[in-house]
């Protein structure tokens, strides 16, 4: 019947983030340590002064550090915060963590994975094979007073219990399910009315989006809605879940893009030099968020010449050949 | 006279000698990295590399610096989703095997790679758990590499992130899980393995130059030395294909011998 | 004049009728697919149709006759997997509205499409729950497509394939269902609906020449048909949209009115 | 490194059948009512005579009662049994329950959905929200005293228990985990060392292929591992878990393969017919599948004309205009 709902949720950032990101959300943040993190995204809401964050990540990298380090982040749910090479372990998220600055509650990767896949399935909990006798099931960030009086939190962190199908009745872990208020994701390609295709590895972006309240999506480009329904399969979650769209060329810079842009390895180790010390790190925030309203000013400080260093070959992927030390 | 080799040389390569062909790799960054495709270019071609993130069999023309590295991606014979690559680690069918590295271990194998000090208000935080409790408890087996120091090889662990032998003997067993724990530490000294019975780390081999009393001497716990051989040190075959194939831009081997 | 018109063709306008715009409709195939695909015609134009195989706002130049045709997969804004279009079926910030059919339903709304005696040795066994159970469960609202016979308006259903509104009252809540229930039935007949308090069903609409009695004559357990109002007979323009645009080959609709 | 496992799988569907699959498996059938039915290993299934085999499907139309009406088939897990307009329920499963020759048990699809996605992701089982007070909780098809016995079969068929991670304690449903000896699964292309892919609806192929201890894949086209390999995002399973690839050009004939051909509408009408009575559907069996030694025996017995007929456009994936009556 080819009529089609058409309705445009093409916003600016600023518009997007002061729309629909509030404070004291529970935000998933997709993308993974060096890869499509939403850093356009990430740096727009620590300019509007959002605070109070609760994050919920499996394994994240650059965007994480960025919210913790600027203070927007009150609680963090995570398996893993690092960039691989260039921050073995993410070096904000290290000092939050070591001065006490935020609350936070460990979770194996799977076992975080789980629990968005059971918020975006509508699963009560979701019982696992992963972690029994480890501390991650024994110690306990959010305390049990804490979580009695949370509606953002379950009443347990897990629990470990016979399994009933099974004559051994083995141990087994249950886990609670975890539905965001908001997920941020940056993807390759959206049209205005909300269809997404994320290109190599989706990690779990699809999942967040489907387990969360609200839906904001920045992407490299903007195409028609028609040009992605030719070929559904590789759509990425339903339209109606996204709330806002946002055209954000080099989104997820200085983290990778498959296709569009390898990792940019100078401002990465840059970034490590700064975060290391809290003044440098100002500065940091200042000279790369603050000082820079938008995507193209910021885009224009990052240079010509580091943007065409690390452009993807447009059949690896990545950039070859980048000198990544 | 044997080629001279770093240390990191030595531990990617004897790590991979513990890979068997056909074996599905799961890897991290770093040295696993070249552990795993080491042994694959040696003598384990039918072994398959895969990420956690979901990249299965990549190129790996370049070396990936992260498992969200493009370089995972690109030319796989699958992209699948986080969930569905734990889900092959633990697949009951495949000889899935796990490389991590960590901050502590005990006697049983079990390793720390959450912080040092307190939970809530640590001495030093590191990145977390990532996948490795996962592959502790899912994968078929587990190598770990380690710096071999006191203040690593521990009578008691900071934080427990991911269950080895646990408390040895059927501990782990009895816990639930079905299979996998750690077969082998590959340290810059040596190659340890767990006794049949008590689980209990021993000293399985020394690295060419080093005596299995200077492993004790780095071991904060009581370590049985007593079965200790000798590893051989890495042909020239391997350092080749290490050097040329692997990582021809030193991204992790780091410089060359002196 | 009013134009004439089949029984099928009411009962797919009316079932129409109660579709919100911007509902998330998961459709089956039948009348289900009638109803949700004139309501976009006419008076719902944000509405999506997706179904439980996947397929999420398919085109529909061509009715499909399955969930699984291929007619549901072609030019949609997504192709999912079955999993996940249950998942959408569930979401809490989506207005989803399912239609089902069935061979028996009770006075609460409750639903058996598995079989009619005995289950283990049934007398007639149907398809099964499908998707039914589920999208009772889960659904925020349920639209029935029934037969009206006194067989299949019964005291007590056979097997309980699906849970409508149970006993009663509040005891979809107490089962745990977070939402849902069925909101309407409509029958050959007319449209029935269901008590705000008590759950039980009652007549709403009688369709032009019917009357209250017949409907209550037509159902085995006792039905309030105190409130039951005259529901308007199909537009020409509602015509005009389902015959012309929805099922011009008439898959579904069957014959033309003599 | 570009060094590549190109050991092939490649067989004949009787050399996949005699290797694969054995007596008593317990036996996942991908595809979904009239789509991408696995018919020519089914077909081939029935030529050898397997028995016992018990059967897991959530939606499965021809497959499944083909399979059913040959007597191959002792037990079924199934949520439905139907092709749409061509048999609202399907017709030698109706008689094989109402004749008490099977034993069954019903699930909704959802949670057959569950069961595969629980035993494809190695879980000890898995709770929903599907199905408080409905008689497939009630009424178990398997008997306890039947289930303590098997170890193909579960302890329970569901259980109902509180919700451990809300205050409210609501009650939900456990399910068992779904692990099949044996999944058949039909794809549009497949290379010679088991990479996949599906165009259109993927059903649940991927966990069922993912939760199986041995997978045979049959395919329309057999295409070069590295041209799947240039678009890894769009493959469905993991090579490593395939045991056999057989190219079967029609294999899903009479259902439909997106892309490739639509449901054949005058066999199922013809299929309807016969199913009826016992001895016109032996009579079917021996025109279609016993008398038919090989796919290129059954095509041509299909004829030119229908298969034209039924062949999908490039663009749409089906055959417009199509007589469905």
């Amino acid at each position: 019947m080819s009529q089609r709902n058409s309705k445009s949720k093409l916003m600016s950032a600023p518009e997007a983030v002061s729309r629909f990101v509030k404070d004291g959300d529970l935000v998933a943040l997709g993308g993974f340590t060096v890869s499509r993190n939403p850093m356009t995204l990430a740096r727009e809401i620590i300019r509007q002064g959002k605070k109070d964050l609760h994050l919920a990540v499996h394994s994240q990298g650059q965007a994480m550090d960025l919210l913790v380090g600027a203070g927007c982040v009150r609680r963090l749910e995570i398996a893993y915060g690092g960039t691989g090479r260039f921050a073995p372990t993410c070096i904000r998220f290290r000092q939050a963590v070591q001065k006490g600055l935020i609350e936070i509650e460990d979770y194996s990767n799977f076992q975080m994975s789980l629990r968005f896949l059971a918020g975006s399935l509508n699963l009560p909990f979701i019982p696992c094979r992963s972690g029994v006798g480890s501390d991650i099931l024994e110690k306990w960030g959010f305390s049990q007073e804490l979580r009695a009086g949370q509606d953002k939190l379950p009443l347990h962190k897990a629990l470990v219990s016979p399994n009933p199908f099974s004559p051994q009745q083995e141990p087994v872990v249950f886990l609670p399910a975890l539905s965001p208020d908001l997920a941020l994701v940056h993807v390759q390609q959206a049209s205005a009315d909300g269809i997404a295709r994320i290109k190599g590895l989706k990690f779990l972006d699809q999942e967040q989006v489907r387990a969360a309240s609200r839906v904001i999506v920045s992407c490299e480009e903007v195409v028609p809605a028609e040009f992605l329904r030719q070929d559904p399969d590789q759509n990425a979650f339903p339209p109606f879940l996204v709330d806002a769209v946002v055209h954000a060329p080099l989104g997820a810079h200085p983290t990778a893009c498959h296709l569009f842009y390898d990792y940019d390895p100078r401002h990465l180790n840059m970034y490590r030099q700064q975060a290391g010390a809290d003044e440098s790190f100002q500065q940091y925030l200042k000279d790369w968020v603050h000082d820079v309203p938008d995507q193209e000013t910021y885009l224009g400080q990052v240079g010509a010449v580091d943007l065409t260093r690390i452009r993807a070959n447009t059949q690896l992927g990545y950039a070859p050949g980048l000198d990544r030390r | 006279m044997n080629p001279t080799y770093t240390n990191k040389e030595m531990m990617a390569l004897a790590a991979g000698r513990l890979v068997g062909d056909g074996d599905i790799l799961f890897a991290g960054t770093g040295l696993s990295m070249l552990a795993a495709t080491v042994a694959k270019r040696i003598h384990a071609p039918e072994a398959v590399v895969f990420f956690e993130t979901g990249g299965i069999d990549p190129a790996l023309d370049e070396l990936p610096l992260a498992v969200a590295d493009p370089r995972v991606m690109s030319g796989t014979s699958l992209n699948s989703g986080l969930i569905e690559a734990f889900a092959i680690l633990a697949h009951r069918r495949l000889r899935t095997i796990s490389f991590l590295g960590a901050a502590q271990i005990d006697a049983f194998g079990n390793i720390n790679s959450t912080c040092l000090g307190d939970y809530q208000r640590p001495k030093v935080r590191f990145p977390g758990s990532g996948g490795a409790c996962d592959a502790m408890s899912l994968a078929h087996a587990v190598i770990l590499f380690m710096q071999h120091e006191r203040k690593r090889f521990v009578e008691k662990l900071d934080y427990q992130t991911s269950p080895g032998w646990l408390t040895g003997g059927n501990a782990r067993q009895e816990a639930g899980f079905q299979r996998g724990g750690p077969m082998a530490v590959v340290t810059n000294l040596g190659v340890l393995r767990f006794d049949e019975q008590t689980k209990r780390m021993y000293l399985d081999e020394c690295f060419p130059g080093v005596t299995p009393q200077e492993v004790a001497d780095n071991t904060s716990f009581a370590l049985d030395i007593s079965r200790a051989g000798q590893s051989a040190p890495p042909s020239q075959a391997e350092l080749t294909a290490l050097r040329e194939q692997v990582d021809p831009q030193r991204l992790i081997l780091g410089p060359l011998p002196a």
